[in-house]
């Protein structure tokens, strides 16, 4: 009897193997938690779009085997912006790190954020920069040792999930590599979630995180989020801070309707111009709508 | 080539300034998504197309800030859409890292620079051509780029579709070099039928999904595009990549991919420069000037002629890829180069390199905030032919 | 989900007592059978796959792969129920499970 | 011949908008190359507003005035501050009740007034004074035709305005012909701009 193909054979860039992440890294979990999420969404593969910016997570687009973008460092969110507006149709998540998503690029996501750009954000959190050598990261714990803050960090991290909320995220959901199963459900809700929807993942870093702070492997990580892990939906984003080795709320924070950016846009120029206004990305590009370009000529 | 969408062409004689030419140009040439963030003294451009984009079809979005702007621009290209950002000199900079990722995902689009005096926040109003340097080399890595400089509000409108075409012909992003005086300058803009105008389309792949190579390149070096969502699965990075688009970080790959990147525009440099010259053959002094500069230096040449020097002029319409052979072979005959460029010399220095001894170069230094004097140009005249 | 509940609990995965009490229905279910695949020179023996299979099949081989890590080795591979839990937590995409031979139920829960 | 205009006054009283108008007159109607270019300050109203026109048969090249043939000045301020860079025999035009001391006995300028803003507002909105003026400028230097910024007006002032502004051309206008018959008896309107007489330097 021949052994059959893994399951993921057809979706994985399998040829690229093996992958770059570290032995206990938490990372290739988070895709197959995605990859079983968007099965279960029952989202057209070829509509999905993966964008990913730099670093260990960076590198998860190249692995995927859809349409994917490995773009500049913390660039990812606007790039995707231009990839979902160019094309409506298109399913974009963006698949990155905490410090690509949230330093370098913290202004990016809290702008698509406020603006409800129809993206999908999952950030894999490992609490550091890992493939720079374990840095200092913008949700590294207070506490926590970087080789940036060798003596422990006092520079105050930021709750993602807040951050997500305030800004107006629709979805927003936490989990650790370890919830497998709700992850891929979360995972699913979000890409069917009409607008921002933000998914944390807590991962562990072994080589890095891990090792610097003597957390053990990345096994004993995943036992700590074993026992220190607390489910609870609905929660308050506010309570919901990362404590250096206190226990981790996980759940789905947040689930709300709100205006994407370009529903806002296609219903407020209707507002203004009536069926004269074709609205952007459901019909082509012919608009009806007439010219007052005379008149914006003398501005 | 194709023609252009009769909906986004403003087909007439108007009255409209650089900046407001510059967009029309983006409209006529099929640009249909726009992201930018406001700065002097481009504003104009994105404030005209957020008035113009809804008719036609096409989406502007005003971003955070200029990283975002690039960045969006090259996610719409690989959606399908013709985009376009515009800014001046601070957003510039932001700008750089991703027109280095353009270049190396070898990305269609246009990026346009009104120059304003520097460096910094410097003179926000006032023009300045102190980024053609920065246009070149301003992105890290090595790289070709092509820079247009128009000289007028009509080579606003006309340039802007060459930069498109351009950017579609060798997958890149290509910059329009404006300034400030060419974009506040109202003149007479005259748009054509839109069945006149030529585009040239984006070259997709047509084959099979699953087959496509994102950085294989055909006989001209240029590889074929293709639009996500279409099942082809392709991967893209801004990593040193094989043809796949699949990162191979070794020097093999980085020689192979760099080298088409650079290639692609020197070896079709004849094809893509663009001059403009009057009395080479009996020149004795050639004036090299672009942009707002090239209209401010004929005065000077005029002058210099009736006073009896042999003076040529050369405008640079493309200033990158420099036309390097042209300006070796000017020197192989010429005393000299007189060059006035609104900052301490920049362009010089590539037409000194070029005449390599051969030539003596003048260089009509301004530091921005206006154009020269005439005079100034004229005096340097008189000195390179004496 | 019982993974996020105390190990050493009831329900942990390790130990020996699976349930409190008899389920009234469990005469009516069919519990599935696994067969576990594993690509070898894939894994890098995080070992997540042992520790938190709910049946306790694998265990930790004594053998290096041509990398040197110790793959997961099937002890018990008849106590597999085929709910995938291995295939979804490997970091690695080097194991994973198909219906035994025979068996056509769907996927069993975890 | 190239002939150089200012238009000035402060921000809000169509000075761009004036220039705008008359070089697209001159560039689509009449045939001629205009460039307009105007002087931007990070105020948006109130401080001194200017916008430069240039008008010839050839091509303009350098694009910005470097000494005026004819100064616009709708305010005080305005006409002090440009003032100085009329030529000799150059015109000034001004609004007669905001420009109070215009310094035109200074024999070397041709001065004329005009009170555009009072008859803006006796037509209903002194947002036509611009205009007034437009028509004031036209029938005296005679650089743009009447007909090509009849022609300009649509297009450049709202939709709902233009009749209010065609009149206040006319109006301005007709009493530029008038002004210019009471300053130089037996001068032609219609014959060559003196402004541009004045040979080149």
């Amino acid at each position: 009897m021949t052994t059959p193909a893994h399951p993921l054979e057809n979706i994985l860039r399998t040829e690229r193997f093996p992958h770059i992440w570290c032995p206990t890294c938490g990372i290739g979990t988070a895709v197959t938690a995605f990859v079983a999420g968007l099965e279960k969404s029952g989202i057209p593969k070829r509509d999905v779009c993966i964008v990913s910016g730099i670093g260990c997570s960076g590198r998860i687009a190249g692995y995927i085997r859809l349409d994917s973008f490995h773009t500049t460092h913390g660039r990812a969110i606007p790039f995707a912006t231009g990839l979902k507006l160019g094309n409506p149709k298109l399913r974009v998540v963006v698949f990155s790190g905490d410090g690509d998503l949230f330093a370098i690029g913290g202004n990016h996501f809290i702008h698509a954020a406020r603006r409800n750009i129809d993206l999908t954000v999952i950030c894999v959190n490992n609490f550091n920069y890992a493939m720079t050598g374990g840095q200092l990261g913008p949700t590294t714990p207070l506490g926590a040792k970087a080789t940036t803050v060798p003596y422990g960090n006092y520079d105050q991290p930021f709750n993602l999930p807040h951050l997500a909320d305030a800004c107006g995220a629709v979805y927003v959901a936490r989990w650790t590599t370890l919830h497998v199963r709700r992850l891929a459900r979360s995972l699913g809700e979000a890409l069917q979630k009409r607008g921002f929807s933000f998914v944390e993942v807590i991962c562990p870093c072994s080589t890095l995180y891990a090792r610097r702070n003597r957390l053990g492997t990345g096994l004993d990580l995943m036992r700590f989020y074993h026992r220190n892990s607390v489910i609870r939906h609905g929660a308050d984003t506010r309570q919901v801070d990362i404590e250096f080795q206190k226990p981790i709320v996980v759940g789905r924070f947040v689930d709300r309707e709100r205006t994407t950016y370009l529903d806002a846009y296609n219903q407020h120029m209707q507002t203004v111009w009536g069926d004269r206004f074709n609205p952007y990305g459901e019909i082509g590009a012919e608009s009806p709508v007439e010219d007052q370009d005379k008149a914006a000529e003398a501005g | 080539m194709e023609r252009a969408d009769p909906a986004g062409v403003l087909t007439g004689a108007h009255f409209i300034d650089g900046d407001i030419a510059c967009a029309e140009g983006a409209l006529a040439a099929g640009c249909r998504f726009f992201a930018g963030y406001p700065i002097t003294p481009s504003t104009e451009v994105a404030e005209r197309i957020a008035a113009r984009f809804p008719k036609v079809g096409g989406l502007f979005i005003q971003m955070e800030d200029e990283l975002a702007s690039m960045a969006a621009i090259l996610g719409a290209a690989w959606a399908g859409s013709k985009s376009m950002t515009v800014t001046s000199g601070p957003g510039f900079s932001l700008m750089m890292e991703n027109i280095g990722l353009g270049l190396m995902t070898e990305t269609p689009c246009v990026v346009v620079d009104v120059q304003r005096g520097g460096p910094s926040t410097g003179l926000p109003t006032l023009p300045g051509q102190g980024d053609m340097m920065q246009a070149r080399w301003g992105s890290h890595g090595d790289y070709e780029i092509i820079a247009l400089c128009p000289n007028s509000p009509q080579e606003c409108f006309d340039l802007t579709i060459e930069a498109f075409n351009l950017s579609e012909q060798y997958r890149l992003p290509v910059l329009l070099m404006m300034d400030e005086c060419v974009g506040h300058m109202t003149e007479r803009v005259v748009i054509g039928e839109a069945e006149r105008i030529r585009i040239s389309p984006r070259r997709y792949y047509d084959g099979p999904p699953g087959s496509y190579h994102p950085f294989r390149p055909q006989s001209d070096l240029v590889p074929e595009m293709a639009r996500a969502g279409e099942g082809h699965n392709f991967h893209v990075t801004g990593l040193t990549h094989d043809e796949r688009g699949y990162p191979d970080v070794t020097w093999q790959t980085q020689e192979k991919c760099v080298r088409r990147l650079v290639d692609k525009i020197r070896r079709n440099a004849d094809r893509i420069i663009q001059c403009e010259s009057d009395d080479l053959e009996e020149a004795e002094v050639v004036v090299v000037s672009y942009g707002i500069t090239s209209r401010v230096a004929l005065p000077a040449v005029s002058q210099a002629r009736e006073a009896g020097c042999r003076v040529g002029q050369l405008r640079l319409i493309t200033v990158w890829p420099f036309p390097d052979r042209l300006i070796r072979e000017l020197a192989s005959r010429v005393k000299a180069f007189v060059v006035p460029e609104i900052n301490y010399g920049q362009i010089s220095l590539e037409v000194e390199r070029c005449a390599a001894g051969a030539a003596r170069t003048l260089l009509v230094p301004h530091g921005g905030g206006w154009v020269h004097d005439p005079e100034q140009i004229l005096r340097a005249i008189e000195e390179a032919a004496a | 989900m019982a993974l996020a509940t105390d190990p050493k609990g009831s329900t942990g995965a390790r130990g020996g007592k699976r349930f409190w009490r008899r389920p009234f229905d469990a005469e009516t279910i069919h519990v599935p059978r696994g067969e576990i695949h594993l690509l070898e020179e894939r894994c890098k023996g995080c070992a997540f796959c042992v520790e938190y299979c709910p049946t306790s099949v694998l265990e930790m081989s004594g053998e290096f792969n041509l990398k040197g890590y110790h793959p997961p080795l099937a002890r018990q591979p008849d106590k597999c129920v085929h709910c995938q839990l291995c295939e979804t937590i490997c970091p690695e995409f080097a194991i994973f499970v198909t219906l035994k031979n025979g068996d056509c139920s769907e996927q069993g829960g975890a | 011949m190239l002939t150089q205009i200012r238009f000035s006054g402060f921000g809000g009283q169509g000075i761009i908008r004036s220039g705008h108008i008359s070089g697209k007159a001159a560039a689509l109607f009449d045939g001629n190359h205009a460039t307009m270019t105007q002087s931007f300050g990070p105020e948006a109203r109130g401080s001194a507003c200017s916008s430069q026109l240039l008008v010839s048969d050839a091509p303009v090249l350098f694009p910005y005035l470097t000494r005026a043939d004819i100064l616009v000045a709708m305010s005080q301020e305005a006409c002090v501050k440009y003032g100085p860079q009329l030529r000799d025999g150059g015109f000034l035009l001004y609004d007669k009740d905001l420009v109070k001391d215009p310094h035109h006995e200074d024999s070397r300028l041709q001065a004329f007034s005009v009170s555009a803003t009072r008859i803006a507002e006796e037509l209903g909105n002194r947002i036509v004074a611009n205009v007034v003026m437009l028509g004031f400028f036209t029938a005296v230097t005679g650089v743009i035709s009447a007909e090509a910024m009849k022609k300009a007006l649509p297009g450049s002032v709202p939709e709902r305005a233009l009749k209010m502004n065609l009149e206040a051309f006319e109006q301005g206008h007709q009493f530029g012909l008038q002004q210019l018959e009471e300053a130089k008896p037996g001068a032609d309107p219609t014959g060559p701009v003196r402004g541009v007489e004045a040979p080149e330097e």
